[in-house]
């Protein structure tokens, strides 16, 4: 049994015939290892992962055939016992570093509440628990940091305070919601450094969400694509990204400029992402899909085991490759 | 063919003030900058936030007036020459697709706006310009009269790179113009970039921390830090050979899709200083995996290493 | 040559002014309050025609006589009478045209001058902004009712000098409102671009930034409007307002106080009534926020 | 505490200092509490008794007056002051110098001067104050004025402690005269709260036996209705100057008495006889036929609450004329008048009047609107101008106005005291006559009627002048209102004084006749 | 923090510069005369008249009075009323603390009414309790407070007798002023029952006067709420696990306080101009019905300089409020 799965994961806004933000969503997630989530703004990413955690708010709605966690049934799971779960079992940082911490209350206050909170403990111990985290995610002068209050942090630092948070109660799950495009690529690079060396030492699993393909290549070992809230394309690095099966897939690393293309037309989707209103009824890709034959205009595919990736296509790219 | 720009010695300076109590302080968002771009030519500008790019930007675009140093836009001195007519020949585009627009005004209008102000043209012949230009970026005629918020951040951008072209001018500065769009987004409207400094010959000075997006477009780089050059040279040689230990981390910070297995890469410790009180000596020393004695106490002066200037005392040792 | 493909599908983007007519009707109470304060528009309008009585036409023969359907009420007085025996009802129904218009002056009496004075403060940061902000600052550090009674005082209680008085009081809220969404806007990037197609100071200012500051001018004329409506009663109540024998509410309150225990009907009518405008119009500031606020229409 | 009086007053005092000031709200939180003269009126009524002077004596030119002095008169002891003598001769002179003579060293001090003093002249009238001994003094007059000694019972000839304004002065703090009052007064002053109380305690002392209230509390209520509500709610026993609205309802209530009485007061309408056309007595005349007296009378003072007006005072003083029947209601003859003067085609006057209610106008909006309405009959477009009290009286001394609505109270009980004020040339000149008519007819028997003597003389001359002002108009008389004070049922010996102000020294509580 | 507030301090001077010539003019310019005043119903001869005008210093050319006015208040004196020559500071000094006591309690009844309701309509978002609590609020918002005042005065004092009146303690309890504050000196004196007897007059003014604040603080606080409830760092801590009480309570909360607390400062103002229609309807001897028959009075010195005591209080409540602003947004209170 995996970590952690999600079969059939939709969320939806507004009215019941307004297209659904994560629809149908399928992932499995094995203990210790990095699964990565690319995908454009507005793909659904965060609301997939929010309706893991059961922080979709109202009225927004989340159905799912099974959200399963380290055995627990997250749809069968009461409030209190989910709380009790998050932050412990499953922990999540996110984009903001700034943004996702308390502005009114110092760095060590927001540490302790959460040592409290999941591990019971208080005062000194506590205190000196706090000072370890802030120890193990590469803060200097960590001592000095717990009686800061957030808006005294840089961008990275306070990415640094989030992780810790995050990491406070040892979670089996680290869910990282594009944790460095925030921040500057130097900075970045040490961040990613941390998570992954973090998510290595204490064999956490780590979902990592970003829009950055070149980030997803240097640190998960499994990869998501979605595309307007479905997942088109699932499998292992680095072969995906070598051979993708997706027209989508194919088409954002074609849009990537890379050494090669210097001063060289991009080949990019022409388009844009199908808001509400232009929704068209087969493949969400078809209207901008280059290969679009007349059956994806028709119908819309399943996510379809083609070989070593899994790609939501009636006509994935890499069939003629062995 | 002599350059439409020149930059000598630019700088610009932010006081701050810091209360009754404390002296004014001032930020040395940048210092000291010297360039020259060619017609036609892209200068790409790269280096992590605050590191005075944008600062640069408005200088260049004479949005505010440098501290010291001088500027010479196609010829003319920006110090002396008539801003109206320096006007027609910088123009901007911004970071943000969202907020360049108006947002209460038809783009149509919006791209009209310049040449209402500029030119004796007549409406007819203005709409017409427009509509060219319009059509140019890939829009069409019926989106003359919409509203901003009926576009997508893609269609913005373009319709603000086509506001920004409509005067012809011989500089256009881009500021972090991809930066707030998805890859795919970001394709089309780097190809629009480039057809249209084919076709008008513009020169760009290109604003991004994205090194990727840079070696695509770029002819010459800049690398900045802390207000500061670290390096200049041709875009190529830069990337093949970074001489500037800072080019050099900046390069191997950035993730790649294709990342060689175990690359040895330069891991920068640390953040930029606080910009109120900048280092002595090599602004870059205290994040320097190399900084000596020297670094800490001197500061490096720009000087051609290898067809480019580099801003480090030991830049010879990695040629 | 590559150019960009054009749109693949054309989403159907509703008018500006149909969504936000759609947001608008969604917000019930805004709706009613819509009704109600057509009602009231229609009272002032056809005034004449309405009202049974003229307002000023006395019965004294029937001085306070109670609503038509208490005991001793009459069939002609529908809401009673006051204490020189004028017909309630008509003197409502007057009133309304006269609160509508003191609203509508004394916001347009302090909108115009105030959104000039807050553009100035927003664009020229360096002497005059500051001026005018420390001029405001006076005005508000009196309460604004005593300086509209000190207002009055000075030029003499009326009609017109109570109009002057509440624009005068309300002026500060305007300009500050209008500077801080000037200041708000002239750091975005359109502003900078329009500078860059060389748009003069004035075309910045009134063609640039002045349209994208209005939402919050109409909800604030809108909740100014209501505001002068309640500052009109409360001097017609201290006896500074309009002049007798215009049927005011606030003055008509003012006078009717003495008899509140006999006749509570006189005192009762006019407080419902100002009460129902002024809630009526505020709700529909209400949902007038609510329907332009921006950040329900863009992504940014 | 059944020992405790609480009135519900109307206006906070001025101060304490009474002689400096003028309003009936100062007069009853000083001279009627704190301070006594030598002579007193009669409760509810102008008959003179002694107080701090047991006897007196005129001389046959009218000239001298020698007072004798109340033995074993103590001022009170506050916690400010603690005499060390007795009452003598020495506080009478001290009383009166201060304030007539401009060598004294408290004359200076008195920031607005000692305005009843100098309206009466008292300082041209007494050629100086003997002290015959400690318990004699006598006034010496440069010419006989009958009134002088009813002037002496009048608030401003309050006797104050020498010694006190000595210790005062010495202290460098003289202005605790106004605010620390000391007198030989029935009552105690013990604190004053501005605009919400004054508190008295007894004077265990006082020479005419302590009163039986041992706490009089003054609970500052302006708004009229709010003193009939504080009365109900037993708040307070006594309210002054309720309103006649609110007359009705206190008389069903078994709970409150309602004490009336008429005093000299007069509401009327002065006409502008200076601005055209109101210079035509036609149209004077037609004013006054306008003018809808009962409907004015019932809608401002209710039934019962004032009696309709024809002339300038009361009918009740002396010198009226009963047979006078003053201009009825009649619109048809009014616009005949006008019709006949040349307004045929109507008229605009404006109507002025005040902003806040007094005895001789409770609620001016009504009085200003009806007058209006009536006029509007005839064909006369008036318009309504509201002025604050101050602003009123100083626009209409410069004649700005064409009708405004004025009062007046008499305060020595003589006919002239209407008059030559408000009607004389020299009022005119001055202003003080808001009709600025001058009628030489008129003002003859004006003089006649002060160089006579005998009443009934002096009555004739006032019955002609009388028949003079109902035929020129230049007022529309309207009303002498009467004057009220509601009292709870346990009060007893409360009366009102036709002179305007207030005393409760004889008042007593007997809960057992509040049926509460 | 402290250069923060020397800033904000030394921006008062020109303020109060203002206030002064403001006042100043205003109270020349308002027709009437205040020797007229001063006399009441007996008038005055035209001599008479200019001797107290000299005495007053009125028939000075303006800018000399205006500048020995500003003397005046360099030395700290503020004048003395025209009608009752008490000293302006000592009438302001005994009036003021009735009005303290009625904005304060007005204000505690608003914060805490409204506090809780706000909280509960954005807790409750959308419900018929959100829509009814914020129907409530724009109802109170709305009200002509002078007409709430009678309202309320004739059901509960008048037809239920439940609350008094008007006034702020039964006379008949004799109680010292000591601090001017009714329910500490009702507590100090010795007198049984007295402290409830001014809890009992303090209720409705209290009420009437609170009842737009009341409602501007609720709102306030629901919207408040609501964004806060939207931010990042409330979905951060609800993914941490954290009870919905402490979110509510320790974060949410304490984070909406701050733009609500700016309110309070902004309501200062509007609680002065309600003041003075409560205090005139509920006889309150505070200083809001004091000036109003100062303006109504023509009693220049008290109009002036009671208006700059209470553009001065105004101010710095504002100032206050800043501080405290500061001192619950980290934010601000580190600023450099
Ligand atoms: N509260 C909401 N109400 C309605 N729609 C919502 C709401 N929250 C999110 N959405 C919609 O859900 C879609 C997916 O949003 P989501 O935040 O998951 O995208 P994302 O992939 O995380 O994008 P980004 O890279 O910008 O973070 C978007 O189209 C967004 O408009
Ligand atoms: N108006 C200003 N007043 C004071 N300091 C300023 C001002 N504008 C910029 N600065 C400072 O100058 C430095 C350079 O700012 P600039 O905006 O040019 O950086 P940037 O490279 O564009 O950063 P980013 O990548 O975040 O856009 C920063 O330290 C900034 O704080
Ligand atoms: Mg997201
Ligand atoms: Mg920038």
């Amino acid at each position: 049994m995996s970590l952690l799965e999600i079969d059939n994961l939709s969320v939806r806004y507004g009215p019941a015939d307004a297209p659904p933000v994560v629809d149908d969503l399928d992932l499995r997630l094995e203990a210790g290892e990095v699964l990565a989530i690319v995908g454009e703004s507005g793909s659904g990413k965060s609301q997939a992962l929010l309706a893991l955690l059961g922080l979709v708010d109202p009225p927004g709605r989340v159905a799912a055939e099974r959200l399963q966690f380290a055995g627990h049934d997250l749809l069968a799971l009461g409030e209190r016992q989910r709380r009790r779960l998050l932050g412990k079992e499953l922990a999540m940082v996110f984009q903001d570093p700034l943004a996702a911490l308390d502005p009114s209350y110092r760095v060590g206050f927001q540490l302790a509440e959460v040592l409290h909170r999941h591990l019971g403990l208080r005062g000194a111990a506590a205190r000196r628990r706090a000072l370890e985290l802030l120890e193990q995610v590469e803060i200097p002068a960590a001592a000095s940091r717990l009686d800061a209050y957030p808006h005294q942090l840089s961008g990275g630092m306070a990415q640094r305070v989030a992780i810790a948070l995050a990491i406070a109660a040892e979670p089996r799950l680290l869910i990282a919601d594009e944790p460095t495009t925030a921040l500057d690529v130097t900075i970045q690079a040490q961040i990613l450094e941390l998570l992954l060396n973090l998510q290595r030492e204490h064999g956490m699993a780590l979902l990592l969400i970003s829009h950055d393909l070149a980030v997803v290549a240097e640190c998960a070992s499994q990869v998501c694509v979605m595309y307007a809230g479905q997942a088109v394309e699932v499998g292992a690095l680095p072969g995906l990204f070598d051979a993708p099966a997706h027209p989508y897939t194919e088409a954002l690393l074609a849009a990537l400029p890379e050494a090669g293309t210097a001063r060289h037309p991009l080949r990019g989707l022409p388009g844009s992402v199908p808001g509400r209103h232009d929704r068209p009824a087969g493949c969400l890709l078809s209207p901008r899909c280059a290969y679009v034959q007349d059956d994806c205009r028709a119908r819309r595919p399943p996510l379809d085991a083609k070989r070593q990736s899994r790609a939501r296509c009636f006509h994935p790219r890499n069939q003629e490759t062995p | 063919m002599s350059p439409v720009l020149i930059a000598r010695e630019l700088t610009r300076h932010y006081r701050i003030s810091r209360g009754l109590f404390r002296p004014a302080a001032s930020v040395q968002a940048l210092n000291g900058l010297s360039f020259e771009l060619e017609a036609g030519q892209t200068l790409a500008v790269v280096g992590e936030s605050g590191c005075g790019k944008s600062t640069l930007a408005r200088a260049l675009t004479l949005i505010e007036a440098p501290t010291a140093g001088s500027l010479q836009i196609a010829g003319q001195d920006t110090a002396s020459a008539d801003h109206r007519q320096l006007r027609r020949d910088v123009q901007m585009v911004f970071q943000n697709p969202y907020a360049s627009l108006n947002p209460r005004r038809r783009i149509g209008d919006q791209l009209a706006e310049p040449l209402a102000i500029n030119t004796d043209l007549s409406a007819a012949e203005r709409r017409a310009r427009v509509l060219a230009m319009l059509e140019r970026v890939g829009l069409r005629a019926e989106h003359y009269p919409r509203y901003p918020h009926m576009f997508s951040g893609g269609q913005r951008q373009r319709i603000a790179i086509a506001r920004a072209m409509i005067l012809r001018p011989k500089l256009l500065v881009a500021d972090e113009p991809t930066s707030a769009l998805d890859v795919s987004v970001q394709a089309q409207v780097l190809n629009l970039f480039l057809e249209l400094q084919q076709q008008f010959g513009t020169a760009y000075v290109f604003i991004s921390h994205n090194l990727a997006v840079v070696r695509h477009i770029a002819d010459r780089l800049l690398v900045m830090y802390l207000g500061r050059p670290m390096e200049l040279g041709p875009a190529e040689r830069i990337y093949r050979k970074p001489l500037h230990p800072y080019t050099q981390a900046l390069l191997a910070a950035t993730p790649s899709l294709h990342p060689e297995p175990g690359r040895q890469r330069v891991r920068l410790a640390g953040e930029p200083p606080n910009p109120l009180e900048p280092p002595t000596g090599c602004v870059f020393h205290p994040r320097c995996p190399y900084a000596t004695e020297r670094c800490r106490g001197e500061v490096p002066a720009l000087r051609e290493v290898d067809g480019r200037e580099v801003a480090c005392h030991y830049a010879e040792r990695f040629v | 040559m590559n150019t960009p493909a054009p749109l693949a599908a054309e989403p159907a983007w509703p008018s500006p002014l149909r969504e936000f007519c759609q947001a608008f009707a969604r917000n019930r109470g805004a709706l009613a309050a819509l009704l109600l304060l057509a009602l009231l528009v229609v009272c002032a309008l056809l005034a004449p025609w309405l009202a049974p009585f003229d307002p000023a036409a006395q019965h004294r023969d029937f001085l306070l006589a109670p609503p038509a359907w208490l005991e001793g009420g009459q069939a002609r007085f529908l809401l009673g009478t006051d204490e020189l025996g004028r017909d309630l009802l008509s003197r409502l129904i007057f009133g309304a045209r006269l609160s509508l218009l003191i609203g509508l002056a004394s916001v347009a009496l302090s909108l115009a001058p105030g959104v000039l004075l807050g553009l100035c403060a927003g664009f020229f940061p360096r002497l005059l902004g500051p001026a005018i902000m420390r001029l405001m600052d006076v005005m508000l550090a009196l309460p604004a009712l005593l300086l509209a009674v000190a207002v009055v005082a000075v030029l003499g209680p009326g009609l017109l000098n109570t109009v002057l008085a509440i624009a005068i009081v309300s002026l500060p809220a305007y300009v500050r409102l209008t500077r801080a969404a000037v200041l708000g806007e002239l750091h975005r990037d359109y502003v900078t671009a329009a500078r860059l197609a060389g748009a003069g100071r004035l075309r910045l200012m009134f063609v640039a930034v002045l349209p994208n500051c209005l939402a919050p001018l109409i909800v604030q004329a809108t909740l100014g409007f209501s505001a002068a409506i309640l500052d009109a009663a409360a001097l017609g109540f201290l006896g500074l307002g309009v002049q007798p024998p215009t049927p005011e509410w606030g003055s008509m309150l003012a006078s009717a106080r003495d008899y509140i225990e006999r006749a509570w009907w006189v005192v009762t009518l006019p407080g419902l009534a100002i009460l129902g405008s002024v809630l009526a119009i505020n709700l529909l500031g209400d949902g007038l926020r609510d329907a332009l606020d921006p950040k329900l229409k863009n992504p940014d | 505490a059944p020992s405790s009086l609480v009135v519900c007053t109307e206006a906070s005092p001025e101060g304490f200092d009474v002689v400096q000031y003028t309003a009936a709200a100062s007069a009853d939180a000083s001279a009627e509490t704190v301070f006594d003269r030598l002579l007193r009126f009669a409760p509810g009524g102008t008959e003179l008794l002694p107080a701090l002077a047991e006897r007196w004596e005129v001389s046959a030119d009218g000239l001298e007056y020698s007072f004798q002095l109340r033995r074993g008169v103590r001022f009170q002891r506050t916690p400010w002051f603690v005499p060390s003598r007795e009452f003598n001769a020495d506080d009478v002179i001290w009383s009166f110098r201060r304030q007539i003579d401009p060598q004294h060293p408290w004359h200076r001090l008195s920031p607005r001067g000692f305005p009843y003093a100098e309206s009466m002249a008292v300082g041209e009238l007494i050629r100086r104050i003997d002290r015959l001994d400690d318990h004699r003094v006598r006034f010496v007059l440069r010419y006989p004025e009958a009134p002088f000694l009813a002037n002496l019972a009048m608030g401003f000839a309050s006797i104050y402690p020498a010694e006190y304004a000595d210790r005062l002065l010495a202290a460098g703090t003289p202005e605790r005269l106004n605010s620390q009052p000391v007198g030989t007064g029935p009552f105690v002053f013990e604190r004053y709260e501005k605009d919400a109380q004054v508190r008295f305690r007894r004077n265990p002392d006082y020479w005419d036996g302590a009163p039986s209230i041992e706490r009089l509390i003054f609970a500052i209520t302006p708004e009229p209705n709010v003193r009939v509500q504080k009365l109900k709610a037993r708040d307070c026993q006594i309210a002054l100057y309720p309103r006649p609205v609110d007359l009705p309802g206190l008389r069903r209530d078994p709970r409150i008495a309602v004490l009336e009485d008429e005093p000299l007061l007069t509401a009327y309408i002065g006409i502008n006889t200076r601005h055209p056309p109101l210079d035509d007595v036609r149209v004077r005349q037609a004013l006054n036929l306008a003018v809808d007296k009962a409907a004015y009378l019932r809608a401002q003072f209710g039934e019962g609450g004032a009696s309709p007006a024809v002339a300038p005072y009361p009918p009740s003083l002396w010198g009226s004329d009963p047979t006078l029947a003053g201009w009825p209601h009649d619109p048809a003859r009014a616009r005949a008048l006008l019709a006949e003067a040349g307004h045929a085609r109507g008229l605009k006057l404006s109507i002025w009047t005040r902003a806040g209610g007094g005895p001789t106008n409770p609620n001016p909006g009504i009085g200003a609107q009806l007058l209006q309405a009536d006029l509007a009959a005839v064909g006369i477009q008036a318009e309504i101008r509201v002025l604050e009290w101050g602003e009123l009286i100083k626009r209409a001394k410069n004649g700005e106005h064409d009708l405004v609505f004025m009062g007046w109270a008499g305060d020595n009980g003589d006919p002239d005291n209407f008059l030559t004020p408000n009607l004389s040339c020299v009022a005119a000149a001055s202003g003080e006559n808001q009709a600025g008519w001058c009628n030489e007819p008129f003002d003859a028997l004006l003089r006649e009627a002060r160089r006579a003597t005998d009443r009934t003389q002096r009555a004739a001359f006032y019955r002609q002048a009388l028949a003079i002002f109902h035929e020129q108009a230049p007022w529309i008389p309207l009303a002498h209102p009467r004057e009220f004070a509601a009292v709870r049922r346990d009060v007893e010996g409360f009366v009102i004084s036709p002179l305007g102000t207030n005393n409760f020294a004889g008042v007593r509580r007997t809960p057992a006749s509040d049926p509460e | 923090m402290l250069s923060f507030l020397a800033r904000r301090l030394g921006l008062l001077i020109p303020t109060f510069l203002g206030v002064t010539l403001l006042t100043f003019a205003l109270i020349r310019l308002i027709p009437g005369d205040p020797v007229e005043v001063m006399m009441g119903e007996r008038r005055l001869d035209p001599q008479a008249h200019a001797e107290a005008m000299q005495r007053l210093g009125l028939d000075r050319p303006l800018h000399e009075q205006y500048l020995s006015y500003l003397g005046q208040l360099a030395r700290g004196d503020l004048g003395q009323s025209l009608r009752t020559h008490e000293s302006v500071w000592s009438e302001f000094a005994s009036l003021f603390p009735a009005t303290v006591e009625l904005a304060g309690a007005a204000l505690l009844f608003a914060a805490v009414l409204g506090l809780l309701a706000g909280v509960v309509a954005a807790l409750k978002r959308g419900t018929p309790l959100d829509h009814g609590t914020m129907g409530l609020a724009l109802t109170g918002y709305s009200m002509p407070i002078f007409w709430w005042a009678l309202i309320l005065i004739m059901f509960f004092s008048v037809g239920l007798g439940w609350t008094p009146v008007s006034g702020r303690l039964d006379l008949l309890y004799d109680v010292e002023p000591v601090t001017g504050f009714m329910l500490i000196d009702t507590l100090l004196s010795d007198e049984q029952g007295a402290f409830l007897d001014a809890l009992r007059h303090l209720i409705l003014p209290a009420i009437v006067l609170g009842t737009i604040p009341l409602a501007v603080i609720a709102r306030m606080t629901r919207s408040s709420m609501l964004e806060v409830l939207r931010e990042d760092y409330i979905r951060a801590a609800r993914a941490r696990g954290l009870s919905p009480a402490r979110l509510v309570f320790v974060h949410a909360l304490r984070n909406a306080l701050v733009p609500v607390l700016t309110v309070f400062g902004l309501q200062v103002g509007s609680l002065l101009s309600g003041a003075v229609l409560t205090e005139t309807l509920f006889s309150w001897p505070g200083i809001g019905k004091w000036l109003i028959e100062a303006i109504g009075a023509r009693d220049y010195p008290v109009v002036q300089n009671g208006i700059l005591l209470i553009a001065a209080l105004v101010v710095l409540v504002n100032v206050v409020v800043d501080i405290l602003y500061g001192l619950a947004n980290p934010r601000i209170r580190h600023r450099q």
